[in-house]
């Protein structure tokens, strides 16, 4: 199944592209959406997982649905430090 | 009361909007973009949200805020897109009958702020920029 | 800076005062008059000072502020004389490069002025007037 | 020597007047002329010793001369409660 994968800020700029689609197994988890994407964009390597699915943040258990819409985090910076 | 907006921040509209006959006390925070950041020059910051769910979180954390301190009124607002030096990027206001709770709702809106809202800043100097807190 | 005024205060005027490119947090109390104490319904309040002791003082705890929390600027401002309800009576806006300081500065501002500044309140209502804090 | 003795706030409504001067022996301090000035205006009794001398604030040891101006402060309530 297909799903679509939104890129924001610091990942943006790491892999180059704000949005791309991703072919992932029937069934499987935002944890392993989240390997398979730092298989293809290294650079997000060693960041922690954080996202929305369908724009409601879940955790890495959640299982994806064909035609999701999964958006990538990278730590928050909002504010002033 | 949250605003997550391209446009210039009033810190006075949001303080007007807590105030009531109710409250005595306003407590007040106010961000502004520095000109320095780590001994180099800033030119200005970039912000940026994931905005349906930065909304959502700026909207839990106004109500966190009511019912953890027993506050009267909460507002939150955060600028987005290109600030300038001296620009505001976020003001929390709140009013309470008392201070010392409007106090700490409005340190920890903040701090909440910081650790649960999906909004990104990139520091641009003369010779780079950079996305911060990753 | 100082303001002991019989005019309404503005909070904006003293957030812009003790802003800068250096600062990035500036916090601000705000006191307004209730509508409402102890039960009873406040027709108006008014403020007295000691004006050139006042004045001293609120030097002071401004310097006091700066030196104790190495906050960048802090602005006081107390009102006189009659003050309606949802009027401002006090204002301290303290700026600071970071907003720990900022916060524990504005509080710490707020009680002393209440502790050591020559200022008298009486509270009028329908029915009777009394000053308060004696 | 004469002295003129000033008060705000409550203790002006409690004396009913703002102002008035009174005579004190030479070399009186200033504790000793608020015990008089309680003597005077009883409704002064019970409340603690707190006064500017010509504009300073002093405390109950401070000597006094003919002339000085002496402010009887009563608690202070500025700010919010």
């Amino acid at each position: 199944m297909k799903v679509t994968v939104r890129f924001f800020a610091l990942y943006r700029q790491l892999v180059g592209t704000a949005e791309t689609s991703v072919e992932v197994p029937a069934g499987a988890t935002l944890s392993q959406l989240w390997e398979q994407v730092q298989g293809l964009f290294t650079g997000l390597r060693g960041y922690p997982l954080m996202a929305a699915v369908n724009g409601e943040q879940c955790d890495g258990t959640t299982p994806l649905s064909g035609g999701d819409e999964v958006a990538f985090l990278p730590p928050f910076s909002g504010g002033r430090r | 009361m949250i605003e997550l907006t391209h446009q210039p921040l009033s810190p006075q509209a949001l303080v007007d909007q807590v105030q009531s006959g109710r409250a005595g006390a306003v407590v007040t925070f106010v961000g502004v973009v520095r000109g320095e950041s780590e001994g180099r020059q800033v030119l200005y910051l970039e912000y940026e949200a994931f905005e349906p769910l930065a909304r959502e979180k700026l909207h839990e954390l106004a109500v966190e805020m009511k019912a953890r301190y027993g506050v009267d009124e909460v507002a939150v607002a955060h600028r987005l897109g290109r600030a300038e030096v001296g620009e505001v990027i976020t003001v929390i206001a709140v009013a309470s009958a008392h201070r010392r709770e409007a106090f700490e709702a409005c340190q920890f809106g903040i701090e909440q702020l910081k650790a649960r809202v999906p909004i990104w800043k990139k520091e641009v100097f003369k010779d780079g920029e950079h996305w911060v807190g990753a």
